[in-house]
Formats: structure tokens, sequence, C-alpha cells
């Protein structure tokens, strides 16, 4: 009998989550050893045509990283969807937009604008990529990009979700191991929609910094701050860390190291909008009365779309700034 | 005054306080009046009035309005604002008064037409120099309402440009030609209101 | 609804001592205001997420009041404080989704405040009517997979 | 939203309210719209019905339950607040859990505010729908029983404070009385007479304050204050602070030598209302209870005048030991009572606000509290009724009505009292001087059982009566003739005059304000104040004695002014309300509570300072948050905080809560667009 | 400090000495007044009653030159209690009345003109001295106190009535001024009519009432012991200076009690020559009272030091405190 099909591919998403695959070192070899790769760009040179002329459902598992920005990623996704058993939302992209997510709070041509014409970037013709362009052996073209970013659930049907930005290695060998037990016949598939490769707490519950009843009276960002202590909670010495809201199973990975929580293991179980999590609880504890006092503790936070909404923005109950969303596209 | 409502009165019952209301500005309150007479206590003009800033509230509800713009009332309000700060209702008496003064010259109601005279006078002057000239004023108000006075005052007028605090001639303000752009809009707003 | 007037939809978000017997004072005394707003009681305004405020918003409603008890005067002492600074960390987030602030009001009545809530009612749906309806569009589900394909 | 709803079965009930309802919300077709339309979401039956309150309403609903197996009720009817306990019970009868029932407010909130028949049924509509979708995800409670402690804590010694005492300890039951003066009394023990039977106020007092003082169950806190109340009905917790006498209260006899002694006069800002005098230590009055007096150190020569001055009181002290201790500390006491009724009274308005009456500025112009002092056979002139010479009996009185109140520029209230107060004095100044009296007042306000009989009588009596806000009153004349020495200025309304009425002394009928701590005391007892400061009773016409908070009761003009019969019926009926929760020994609260899911806490500790309650705590070992559920109020905030989603809160859930805001949304939500 | 500086007319023309007053002791005080340019008459009282929305529009010119002159200043000052009013008032209605701001805007775009409401805080001279510049400065700047002068402290109506912004301690008896001559060594007069009204322009169109407002004020200060009223209002001390004598030809009286602006004993009390402040165009003499002027400070009340009431001394009065 012939291994099972596994496939991986990278839609809108940095790489990372690819490295992390590879960062499970020699536990790669047992996944070759019971599966067949029959697609993943970043590490074999198959084409999407190959993929298309697979039968449908011919494929037992893909992890799918990325969120859905271009065409491209979209018409992947459906291509992907098609022809796996098992479609993975796999990192903080797929699963809930990501950094590339952020994008969301602008509408295109200001992100165009920011890409192609800041003074950071070296183009004095002010030359902007274009969906197609004549060349002498003929016409290139280039996925166009959509309105706004969308997660994979929000394109097509997911089964299962793997969190985290990347997901931390030791839990991508987690559900390896569950996949080939599954394979194996030793094991049941998780139940439909299951989130896998995460605890079901939130990130204090790993931190091992002590911690004591929060009044905020200050935020700031770490480089304001003076040096911070190293055991205890980061968000009672005025640093803005999302571990509260954030799920658990990274073991707190950044509080550990002394930089704060930023969210990308997402939302706790059952919760439908982790910026809103988020906010809620910073806004609760923040010590004054006054709406002008209030208005200088949350002025520590110049950017709270982007601090509460870092990760979850393309898959938060709102999803992007009204303006981006009314683009035709 | 009737004692009787006069039949106008009657079908016009509650439209006149809304009017007044209507062109008092901001949040005057004059249907919140309980009657209590604080203001008509309060007036130093009180006694001189026909009647009581609290008797007309009264008569402006009952809609008389002919016997509202006919009264002296308003016109011998001297702005002190007493009725207004003390008022337990917190209506803007005063500015009630400046009200109905506007009303009574346009329905030209009001019987003795001296103290609006004065007005009238006063607010050429304004629209023609951009600023008041009391020499003018008080000759041309007193020769035409009251002639037979201007001589008793005239000792007064005379010390005033003996201390140099009257001056012969008007001073004219230089962007006469705004102002009077401006007022005129106002009154083409006001009459379209 | 006629579509030459806009009669926005505003989800209310009373408390149960001060703001909603504010609402049924307004009911029993009779005093009108429009019939934008669709109340929903919790016990207190401390009670009230985020998350309720963005889900109407997202759900259809062009606005959302959230209703307490004076500051000073909360029946659990404080917790509409709370409410407060959540509805201003809520602001500056929402203004990032560009979101008008006039969308989400904050008010306070005392139960004894029917008028002054009908009137709150009122001001809100005037504001919300000049900024025009939100319309924020509809989360996409996945599509069934025989729907027709992008090409890339 | 994920749904787990689909074997429900709900009923839904619409109620006409006679016309109430009916006559703006199309009845039927909210039925309608609820037995078709929310098919799907497990409406079985759907029914409207002139009166769902009626015996006939509810047993539509009972039967209902039994024959067609409702697990769920919805009735869109009145406002919750005043019928959920009626429909919750209608359930309950027919086995139903009482919490699977839901109530829609389709009158207040629909047919009494809006005008327009469809566009108010379209609402009537959209509020059903979001109570469905919510009772969908209401889940079966049960109510929470607490014991109740039998000691109750009356604070305020007033006529008030005392019936309700009394009251409580002839029942059997003890009580702790705390009050802040050095005696009980309170205002009441100030006036002379009280109308409208002209009996004396001592004499209908003193039995009182001496039956209190004097049972074996009541404890009196006298120069106390409650500083801090734990817990909450059954069970509260209370921390009174005893301020320092300097007199040991157990020892002194109450002789009054030391006071005889004291070389220290000052004056009586106190039960004097400032007119009279008293020592360094004294008692109020005679009368007091106890009778123990206080020695004020402010004025004291052993502390005004350094270290070791003066003594008397100490040197002439016969009891053994020596009652004085002149190094008297504050003590705190801890009480554990089940119930508390708040009976702190009022304060008089501050008359010098008023700048154009010129109180404290003409010597002449005095308070209604100055002239009940005057007017008391016991107060500093002995009854006279004299100017502020000492001496002189005046022979021309004006008495000003409504000072302070009904006016937006000072309290926006009728203090209730003052016409009947006015038209007394105005009896007394009468009776005690023969001088002529004016009152001028705005409306006379005499509507009790023989108040207007007695204002006939002082009619009757030459007293003469002016309609009109008095606008001022002056001591210069307007001219050369006119004579004073004082004038009231007022428009005689009735006449239409402007009047100057020249007296020689003018009484100012000053109004009942809030204690002017009342903020805090409310904040210290878990109760609300009107913005005005009066503390908020339940219902303002079917509850006027509890407060939103279980088991804190008011009485008296800590609730709003009110006359001596209407302070003392409302002390006994907070009594009432008191002795009948002793009686139940325990007591059902709603059980909306937040708990913790264990599992899902990480020990963030956001949640910890949160609770004003103190229900919150962190469990160090197992570094979760738990929550107590009996010190819990269910006011939710703690739950809206929780980061990570695992504080719930029974009764108002997120998935009830988010339902119903779906349901409401019902005619604006759109047909999600395929990705 | 720094403020925007409203004349209005009668400062031009019968309150010269208000004005000429003023600008001498500006220095003294650190006050930088800048005259709006080409402002326009207020209405007074007349305009308001003859047209709401025109005598809104006029006073709204001003305004809006004045806030487009607002750059390093948002405070408006004006000496007059009628200008001072006007300003405020409309002011305070645009900022209350939505739709009379835009009405008022409408209007003044007519003449390419506009003014935001409440964009410039309104406040009389007197306001400035006593609240911004304060006693202590102005006490600092006393050369020649003012000695043994007992002066009536007359605030008239319209700065402290209907007084929009809560800018004083009591719109009945206020004690500003008081204060302010305390600090110049004068003593202020307690009296009791000290916001009462002059008769404004009653004594134009209704004589009889003007003349009894008029003796009452004189008689009552004069009956209070005082050698002067100090005003801060042209038309307050037109009508009890000027028409002083008319009024005492009227009852046949013979009052002789000179009024004189706040400004111009300040500016004795720092030294100034009396004609460079406007005194001597009073038709009232001042010079003999203030003829009374000592060098050394009188041999203080302080000795009446309090004692203790006593039962002897009649029935306690309320406390002041």
């Amino acid at each position: 009998m012939s291994k099972p099909r596994f496939a991986m591919y990278w839609a809108a998403a940095c790489g990372g989550c690819e490295i992390a695959v590879l960062n499970i070192d020699e536990k790669v070899l047992e996944l070759d050893a019971h599966f067949d790769v029959a697609f993943w760009p970043a590490a074999m040179d198959v084409k999407y045509k190959d993929v298309e002329a697979m039968e449908d459902q011919s494929i037992l598992v893909t992890l799918f990283n990325g969120s859905i920005r271009t065409d491209e990623n979209e018409h992947l996704a459906r291509l992907l969807r098609r022809k796996s058993k098992l479609l993975v939302a796999f990192g903080s992209c797929a699963n809930e937009g990501c950094i590339p997510g952020l994008a969301n709070l602008s509408p295109r041509e200001q992100i165009f604008e920011r890409a192609y014409t800041s003074p950071s970037t070296e183009n004095p013709d002010r030359i902007r990529p274009q969906p197609a362009c004549q060349v002498a052996e003929g016409t290139l073209t280039l996925p166009p990009l959509q309105p706004v970013v969308r997660t994979l659930d929000q394109v097509v049907e997911v089964d299962y979700h793997v969190p985290g930005c990347p997901p931390e290695s030791h839990q991508i060998a987690a559900v390896l191991d569950v996949l080939i037990a599954v394979v194996k016949g030793e094991a049941q598939l998780p139940p439909k929609g299951a989130v896998l490769g995460a605890g079901n707490s939130t990130v204090c519950d790993e931190c091992p910094r002590k911690r004591d009843v929060k009044r905020i009276d200050k935020l700031a960002r770490i480089q304001e701050l003076p040096p911070l202590a190293t055991d205890v909670c980061l968000l009672e010495q005025g640093l803005m860390c999302a571990g509260p809201a954030t799920r658990s199973g990274c073991n707190s990975r950044c509080p550990n190291v002394g930089a704060p929580c930023i969210g990308c293991y997402g939302a706790a179980p059952d919760v439908l909008d982790q910026g809103a999590r988020l906010m809620t609880a910073i806004a609760s504890v923040v010590e004054a009365q006054e709406p002008e006092d209030i208005d200088r503790v949350l002025d520590g936070l110049p950017d709270p779309a982007g601090t509460f909404y870092r990760f979850g923005l393309a898959h938060s109950l709102l999803r992007a700034n009204r303006a981006a969303l009314a683009e035709k596209p | 005054m009737s004692t009787v409502s006069t039949p106008d009165a009657q079908q016009d019952r509650g439209g006149f306080l809304a009017r007044v209301m209507a062109a008092t500005p901001g949040d005057n309150r004059l249907n919140m009046c309980i009657q209590c007479g604080s203001c008509g206590g309060s007036c130093p003009s009180g006694p001189e009035m026909e009647h009581t800033p609290r008797r007309l509230f009264a008569l402006i509800r009952a809609g008389e309005s002919e016997t509202v713009l006919r009264s002296n009332t308003p016109w011998f309000c001297v702005s002190c604002y007493y009725c207004t700060v003390r008022c337990p209702q917190n209506i803007h008496i005063t500015d009630v008064m400046y009200t109905l003064k506007s009303m009574a010259i346009r329905a030209g109601l009001y019987r003795d037409p001296s103290p609006a005279g004065f007005s009238e006078t006063f607010v050429d002057y304004v629209e023609k120099y951009g600023r008041s000239f009391e020499l003018g004023l008080a000759t041309r108000f007193n020769l035409r309402h009251h002639p037979l006075s201007l001589a008793g005052m005239a000792p007064l007028g005379l010390g005033m440009l003996k201390r140099g605090r009257m001056e012969l001639t008007p001073h004219r303000i230089d962007g006469m030609d705004q102002l009077g752009a401006i007022l005129d809009k106002a009154k083409e707003l006001e009459a379209a209101a | 609804m006629s579509e030459s007037a806009f009669e926005p939809v505003i989800i209310g978000f009373t408390c149960n001592w001060c703001s909603y017997r504010a609402a049924d004072l307004a009911g029993t005394s009779r005093i009108k205001y429009p019939p934008n707003v669709r109340l929903i009681r919790v016990m207190c305004s401390g009670r009230i997420d985020p998350t309720f405020v963005l889900k109407a918003l997202a759900d259809g409603a062009d606005g959302v009041m959230i209703a307490g008890c004076h500051p000073g005067e909360c029946h659990y002492l404080e917790q509409n404080y709370k409410a407060l600074r959540r509805h201003r960390l809520l602001q500056r987030t929402l203004a990032q989704f560009g979101i008008e602030p006039e969308r989400v009001r904050l008010t306070w009545a005392s139960a004894a405040e029917g008028a002054r809530f009908a009137e709150e009612v009122g001001a809100m749906v005037d504001e919300v009517k000049k900024l025009g309806p939100l319309n924020w569009p509809t989360r996409p589900v996945p599509q069934s997979e025989a729907a027709a394909e992008v090409a890339p | 939203m994920a749904d787990n709803t689909q074997q429900e079965r709900v009923g839904v009930y619409v109620c006409h309210c006679g016309s109430n309802i009916a006559g703006v919300v199309d009845v039927q077709s909210v039925a309608r719209f609820a037995a078709e339309d929310l098919k799907g979401r497990g409406v079985v039956v759907a029914r409207d019905y002139t009166f769902m309150c009626s015996v006939t309403g509810q047993e539509l609903i009972e039967q209902d339950i039994r024959e067609q197996g409702l697990t769920r009720v919805v009735v869109a009817a009145c406002s919750p607040h005043l019928h959920e306990g009626t429909f919750r019970g209608a359930c309950g009868r027919a086995g139903l859990n009482p919490y699977l029932a839901e109530m829609a407010s389709i009158r207040e909130h629909v047919a009494w505010v809006h005008t327009d028949k469809a566009v108010a049924t379209a609402k009537a509509k959209a509020i059903v729908n979001g109570a469905v979708e919510r009772v969908l995800r209401n889940e079966p409670l049960e109510a929470i029983r607490v014991p109740i402690e039998a000691g109750t804590l009356v604070v305020g010694g007033g006529i008030a404070g005392l019936q309700t005492a009394l009251e409580i300890a002839e029942a059997g039951y003890p009580v702790h009385l705390v009050e802040r003066e050095p005696s009980i009394g309170g205002h009441m023990a100030q006036f002379d007479k009280t109308f409208p039977t002209l009996d004396c106020a001592a004499c209908i007092l003193t039995p009182k304050m001496a039956a209190a003082g004097s049972h074996p169950h009541i404890q009196l806190h006298t120069w106390s204050e409650v500083e801090k109340v734990e817990g909450y009905v059954g069970n509260y917790t209370v921390t009174v602070k005893k301020k320092p006498r300097y007199v040991l209260e157990d020892v002194c006899t109450g002789c009054g030598i030391c006071i005889e002694k004291c070389p220290v006069l000052v004056v009586d800002e106190a039960h004097d209302a400032g007119i009279g005098y008293r020592k360094a230590i004294y008692t109020p009055f005679a009368q007091a209870v106890p009778n123990i007096p206080v020695l004020d150190p402010d004025t004291c020569t052993y502390y005004v005048g350094g270290k070791g001055g003066c003594r008397a009181c100490e040197k002439f002290c016969p009891t053994e030991p020596n009652s004085i201790v002149f190094d008297q500390q504050e003590e705190r006491i801890t009480l554990r009572v089940g119930n508390i009724v708040l009976a702190t009274g009022w304060d008089l308005f501050d008359a010098r606000r008023i700048h154009q009456y010129g109180y404290g500025r003409l010597a002449n112009v005095f308070t209604n509290l100055e002239l009940e002092r005057m007017c008391n056979a016991a107060g500093p002139t002995g009854g006279k009724v004299v100017l502020r010479d000492g001496q002189t009996a005046p022979a021309r009185v004006g008495i000003v009505h409504c000072v302070g109140s009904r006016d937006r520029n000072y309290n926006n209230w009728c203090s209730s009292i003052c016409c009947m107060q006015s038209v007394k004095l105005a009896h007394l100044v009468k009776e005690r001087t023969g001088a002529e009296v004016f009152n001028f007042y705005i409306d006379m306000r005499t509507p009790a059982k023989d108040y207007d009989e007695f204002y006939q009588r002082v009619l009757d009596e030459g007293v003469h009566f002016i309609r009109g806000k008095v606008a001022e009153v002056s001591d210069v004349p307007r001219g050369p003739d006119e004579q004073g020495p004082l004038f009231v200025q007022v428009e005689d309304t009735l006449a239409g005059l402007q009047r100057r009425i020249p007296v020689d002394m003018v009484v100012l009928s000053a109004g009942l304000e809030p204690r002017r701590d009342s903020k805090a005391v409310g904040k210290t007892f878990g109760i609300a104040c009107s913005t005005n400061g009066w503390f908020i009773e339940k219902h303002a016409k079917l509850d006027p004695i509890a407060t939103m908070t279980e088991g804190v009761f008011v009485a008296g003009c800590a609730q709003g002014p009110k006359d001596i019969p209407a302070s003392v019926a409302q002390g006994a009926a907070a009594a009432a309300r008191v002795l009948s929760y002793i009686r139940q020994g325990e007591l059902a609260l709603e059980p909306v509570r937040a708990s913790v899911n264990e599992a899902q806490c990480s020990g963030c500790r956001l949640c910890n300072g949160l609770c004003p309650f103190n229900a919150i705590s962190f469990i160090e070992e197992r570094r979760v948050t738990e929550i107590n559920a009996a010190l819990c109020q269910g006011c939710g905030t703690c739950v809206a905080a929780c980061p990570a989603g695992a504080i719930s809160g029974s009764g108002f859930s997120n998935e009830q809560l988010l339902a119903q805001i779906e349901g409401l949304l019902l005619d604006v939500a759109r047909v999600p667009e395929p990705a | 400090m720094k403020a925007l500086f409203y004349p209005g007319c009668a400062m031009q023309r019968n309150a010269r000495a208000y004005l000429d007053s003023l600008l001498a002791i500006r220095a003294d005080i650190d006050l930088e007044l800048e005259e709006v340019a080409d402002w326009n008459c207020c209405g007074a009282t007349e305009y308001m009653s003859v047209h709401r929305v025109p005598a809104h529009a006029l006073i709204g010119r001003n305004l809006a030159l004045a806030q487009r002159q607002a750059a390093d200043t948002k405070l408006l000052t004006a000496g007059c209690s009628a200008c001072y009013l006007n300003l405020a008032k409309t002011d305070t209605q645009m900022r209350e009345d939505r739709k009379l701001e835009v009405t008022v805007n409408e209007a003044l775009a007519a003449g390419d003109l506009h003014y935001d409401a409440g964009s410039l805080q309104v406040r009389h001279l007197l306001d400035v001295v006593c609240h911004d510049i304060g006693y202590a400065a102005v006490k600092e700047k006393v050369v020649k106190p003012l000695y043994g002068l007992k002066v009536a402290a007359y605030y008239g109506c319209q700065v402290v009535r209907p007084d929009y912004d809560d800018r004083w301690d009591s719109h009945e008896h206020p004690t500003a001024m008081d204060r302010l001559l305390a600090a110049l060594g004068a003593e202020p007069v307690d009296w009791a009519l000290k916001t009462q009204c002059c008769g404004g322009h009653m004594t134009v169109i209704g004589p009889d009432v003007a003349y009894g407002l008029i003796r009452r004020l004189v008689h009552g200060a004069a009956e209070a012991g005082a050698d002067l009223v100090a005003t801060l209002c042209p038309m307050c001390q037109l009508n009890l200076d000027a028409y002083q004598v008319e009024m005492n030809r009227h009852f046949h009286a013979d009052y002789h009690l000179p009024v004189l602006y706040f400004t111009q004993l300040m500016g004795l009390a720092f030294g100034h020559k009396p004609a460079d402040l406007g005194i001597g165009k009073e038709f009232v003499d001042a010079a003999p009272a203030l003829a009374k002027i000592q060098v050394e400070a009188p041999p203080e009340a302080k000795a009446k030091r309090k004692r203790r009431h006593r039962p002897e001394d009649g029935l306690p009065m309320p406390r002041m405190e």
C-alpha cells in the first residue's frame, strides 16, 4: 500500500512556518517515512498543473500557511481544499491573518504608496507593480492584490487549526505524532475544527513571572522603561503584554526572555475576538477615574488597533478598516 | 386692559407663547414659568410697569398678544438681569423682553413711541456710522419725542462738551461697507426665519 | 422604512439599576423618543464587553449606545468607571477602523431620568442619521467547492 | 454561532395589556411572526392575550408547558422589573425552571414611547426575536439561599430611626442604634410644637428616646459613626467608630456638675442652631439620651490653652474613678447584623447662599430653625420671640416660604414641610408677640390630614398671606418716606403689584437638604443617591422602603423630605420589612453570579482588583482565581474583563448576550456574501 | 499679560477718562492691550430691542475681527458693562444655540468674516484686573496708598449678571472691587446697593424712574459714609455723575458724591498725575473727596479685636466664614 500524500503550501506569509517545520530536526524523517510528499514548493519542485491533475481528495493532509491576499493565494487555497482530505490552517497567517493582516487597516492605495514611494524605498521613477506587463518575451503577469487580507477559513472550509507565528517546533512535532498515529491506525482523528498544537489556557498559565493584582497607571514601550525586573509580570511593570489574552502553548517564550507576549497564538478557547478581550482587560485595570486621567494612561498605547489586533485583525469581528473593506476587488 | 379674551387670542392660544419662545435664543424656558413673581418683585422699574413681567408671561400663555405687545413692560426693562438670575425656573427673562420689544416694533403696537423711538434712533446711527453718536442721538431723539425737554437738557449737553465728553461729529468706521453687507444679510435671514 | 429617509438601527446596552429603569420611566411617563434603539439589559455597564459592541456593529447596527448609572452612583459602586475606561479605549481603537466616535455613545442616566434617557436617544439618533448608514460588510464564509474559481 | 439549541421548544406570549400595548403594537402580527418566522428557531406556540399577567394569562403558559412540552418561554409584555417574578412563578408551577423564561419589554420600551404603529410593531418583533435567541441560551438556575443574622443596624437616632429600632426591639430582636451626635432625638428634639395639632415635640419624643435608651434589645452607640460595611444581606459586618467623649460612659452618672463648673461658654451651632450657648463640656439638651456629657476639645481650655489648663470638670467630678479622661482615644467596634436601616435625616439649606435675603448680613433675618429654638421653652430665649438684640419683641414679622426650595438656582425640589412649618411659626409668633405676621408663599401646600384646617385656623387668626416669591429683603428705603427697618420686596401676584412690606423681623423657611455627606454614606452602605443626594428607594411607588441593595432599607428624610407622621410610618415600615426577613430565617437571591472556569484561568490576576465586594480571590497554590458566590453581587464586570474568557456569568452569559444582539438585528442582518 | 481690547463707543467719548486712566496704568500692571481694529458699536441694549439677528451679527463682527487678531491671546476684554455683556451674550448664545451660530455666521459671511463660538474668552476689565492680574500684583505697584478714602464700590448690573461664565462670587453682593480698593489702601464701605440698577437708558426714555434709582444709590452710598463711588462702566458713571445734577434738581436735593472709575483710583495709587487720569472731567467734582487722602495709614480698626460673643450681647449672628 502506498503512503498517504502530504502537502504544504506557503501563501501570504513570511516563510517562518516552513522554517519552523524544518526545526523539528530529525523528526522530519518520520514525516518522510509515513507520507509521500506530493506538493511542497519550498522543499521540492512541483507545478500547480501537477496538483490540478491529481485526483480530488487524493492528498491526505495539507498544511496551509499564509493568509489570502492575492488571487493566486485564493486559487491555491481552493485547489488544495479540493485535492485534500484534511486541510490544516497552519500558523497565524492562515488562521487569523497575522502581520500581513495588519495591512487591513489601510486601503490598497495607501499600502502601495507606503511600499513603493516611501523614503525608505529607492524608486525614483515611482514604478508600481502591474497585473500584466508586456516584455519582449511576451506578457508577464502578477496576481492582483485583493482589497483585504482574508484568513483561510474565510475562503474555504478548514479542518484543523495550528496557531502560532510560527507554530512552536515541539508543538509541530506533537501534531505530526498525532497524524502518524492516525495513519498507523493507532489513534482517531480529533474532532473537526479542533485547534491542535496549543494549550487551553493563556500564556500567563505557562509564564513563570510573579504576578499580583493589576493596576495600570502608565503604559510605555520597552525602550522607554527602566530595566525591568526579571521575575515580575511585565504588564505590572508598565509594558503592554498580550499574554493574558493569548492562547497558551508556546511555553511563554517571549516573556521568558524579557520581551512581552505580542499575541501570536491567537485568542483563548471560545473567545470571539482576541483584540476585544485584551482591550477590555487592559482598560478595566487602568488606574484612573476621570476621562482626562484615563486618556493620559491610554496615551501610552499609540496604536491600539495594531497592539490588540497585531495577529488577529483579519479574523476579528470587524476584520479591517472601513475604507479597505469598501473597496471593490 | 380687557379681562375678556379676544376671539383672536382664543384662536392663537398657545401659538403666541411658541412664537415668543422661538424668537428668543437658547433654552429660554419661558414655558416653565410658575408665576411666583420673583421677577416682578425684583424689577427696579416694576412699580412703573403696566403689567409685571410675571403677569405678562401669563398673558403670553393666554395668547393675549395685543395686550402684551401694547404693554410698556418690556420698554421699562433696564436690562439689570435681577429677574434672570433670581428666577427659580431659570427663565431668560431679560432676553424675552428684547424679543417682545422687537415684536412690538414690527407689529407697530406700542402706544408710546418714545422708548422704541430711542432704540430706533440709536440703530440708525449705528447703521450709518458703525458707532453710536451721543450728541446726535440725544438731539434727534428729543427733537422727535420730547421737543420741550430739549431745552432742559441743554446744560447737560453743554457740560459734556465742555468736559470733552462729547463730540460734535460722529466717527465712521472703515469697514462700513462690510458692516452694511453683514447687517443687510442678517435682516434678510431674520425676515426669512 | 423608505430608502430616502435613513433610519439607523442602534443597539442600546442599559444597566439593570439606572438606565434600564430610566427607559422604563420614559415609558411610564409616555415620553416619546425615536424608535431606532433596541435595548439589551445587563446588570451593570461594567458587564459590557467591547466584543458586544463590535459584534453589533459588524452584524448590521449603525451605532451602539451604552448607558449606565452616573459616575459615583453605580449600584455596584464603581463599575461604571470600568465601562468609561473601556469606552475610551474602544473609541481610540474604532477610530483606526474608520468608525466615527458618535456611533458608540456612552451616556449616564439615573433611574429618575426618563426624560434624559429619551433626550440622549434622540440626540444619538440625530447624530447617527447625519453620519449615514454604517453598513459594515458581512463576514465572508467559505464557499462550497462547486463555486466558480478565481483564475490566478 | 454554534448551535446546540435545536431541540428546544419555545412558547411566545404577546400581551395586549388592554390597549396599552395593543393600541400601538399590532400584537397579532407579532404573535404571527413568532409562530411562523421563528418556527425554525424552535418556537412551537405563539399566542397573544389581553392580560398575560392575569390568572388566565398565566394559566395559558402553564398549560402549554405541560401539554406542549415547552422548554423555554418568552413573554412580550411590560418591563421585567414589573412582572418577571410573575411569569417565572408560572413556569415554576408548571415544572419548568423559572430562569428559562425571558421577558421582552414591548410596553415601556415600545408602545408607550413610540407612535408609528408599523415602526413600533417592527421594533417589537426585533425585541421578541432577541428574547427568543437569548432564551435559547438560558440555563436552568437555582436561587441562592442565604441565612439571615437576627441583629439589625439602625443608623440615625431621629424620629424615623427611633421608631424602627423600637419596633424591632419590641419584637424581641437585637438592634444597634448608631447616632453621630452626643444624643439621640434628631431634629425633632429642636422643635417646640408640631403641626397641625401643636403637640409639644418634647412631650411626644422624649418617651420614645427614654424607651430606646433603656430597652434591653437596643444598644445605643451615640457620638459614633459607621466607618465600614462588608458582606451582604443577612450577613453584614459593620465597623463603627466611637469618637472620644473624654467621659467614661460606664462611670458617669449624668449629674451635670462638670457642665455647671465649666467656665467656657461657646455658641451652640448644633442643637441651638447658633443662637444659644453651651459649655465646652455639655449635653446638647436636658433630656439627652444617654445623659452623658461630651467634652469638646476644640474649645476646652485644657486643649486650647496648652495642656494642664483649667481641669475644673475633672476636679469637681464626684465619681470614682473620675469620669473625665482627657486622653481618651477613638475606638472601633465590630457588629454583625443581618439588615441595615438608614435613617440619617436631613440638613437645613444654608440660607446664607441667597444673598438677597440678607441672612448673616441683616441682623434681624432669622432661619426657621433659629425661630424654632426661640419658640422652645427650653431654648436660648426661654420661649420668647425677640429680635437679635435678645430683648425687643417684633411688631411686624415676615415669614418667607420656599427658601432654597423649588428654585433651580439652589434646590429644585419642594421641601414638603415648609408651608406647614411656616404656618405653624406664624401662629407661634402671633401667639407669643401679638405681632402682625406676613407669610410669603408661592403655592400653599397643605395636603395631609388636618393640615388645611390648620391653615384655615391661622388665616382666621389674622395672619396675612401674600402670594409671591420674595425678591429681596433690604434695609435700604427707596426714598425718604419709607420706614423699615427691613423691607420685604415682593410681587403680590394676586394683586399684580410690586410691594415692599416693612417689617422688624424676617424668618426664612429654609428647606430640607440631603445630608452633606450623603453620597459618601451611600457609598459606605453600597446604595445609590439621586443626583441631588437623597437615597434612592427600590421603587418610587411600590417599594419606597427597600433600596437596590438587599438588606439595606431607608426611612425618614434620608430618602426625601417628609414630615413627622410620614417619617414614623416609614420607620415602622422598615422595621416590618426587616422583621419579615429575620422571621424567614433565610433569603432567596437572584442567581446572577460570576464563576471561574479553572481550566481556562491562567491566573493572570487581571480581574483580582475589579470587585468592590471582594468576591474575587487568588488561590496561590493552584495559581487560579476564584469567585465567592455569596459575596458576588452579579454585576458582571469581571466577566467582561477576563482576557481569557475564563469567567462566565450566569443569567447574563456571553452566549446569551451575543445571541440577543444577533436577534435584535433581525431586520438588518444581511446574508453573508460568499467568499 | 496680553488681551485684545474692545474700547466701545462710550470710552472714546463720554468715558474718555476711563480710557485715559486705563492707558496710564496698563504698564504698571503689565497689561498689554491690543485694540480690535475697526471695531463697531456693540448696539448697547437698543439694537437688540429692534432686530435680534442683526444685533448678534453686529456684535459678531467684533468677535470675528477679534478672533482674526487673536494670535497670542484668547482673551477679549471690554471696560463698558454693556459692551462686555453684548460680546459675552452673543458668544454664549451662539455656543448654546447652534441655529443662531449658523445664522450669524451666514450673515458674517456677507462681510467675509466668520466667528467660532467659544473661541475667545470674553471678560470684563475688572475681572481681568482682579482675577488674572490679582490683588497682590496691584498692591505691589501702589506708591501712594489711598489711605483714609472711603469708597463705595459700585458694580451695577451687567458685569455681575447674568454672569454666563460664573466669574463672580455673587450676583448680588460681589466683593472683587472692594478687595481691589482695599489693595489700593482705600477703605471700601459696606453698602447694600452695590449691584442695583443705575437707571440705564431710563434717564432718556423715562427720567422719573431713573432719578428715583439714582437718588437711592447716591443716598445709599452717602449714608454708608462713602467719600466717592467707584464704577466700572461708562453708563453707570454717566447716570450717577452727570445725572446726579439733574436728580438734585428734580428732587430739590443737594447730593454731592463724586463718581470715578476704578482705573482712575488705581492710577492715583500708582502715583500718576490726576490730569493724566482724566480726573476733572467729572460733573461732580472729585477734588474735595480726594483731598481726604492721607499719607499715613489710619489708626487701624484692627484695635477692635473680635471678642467672643456673650449672652448679654443679644443673640449671636450667624457665622459667615
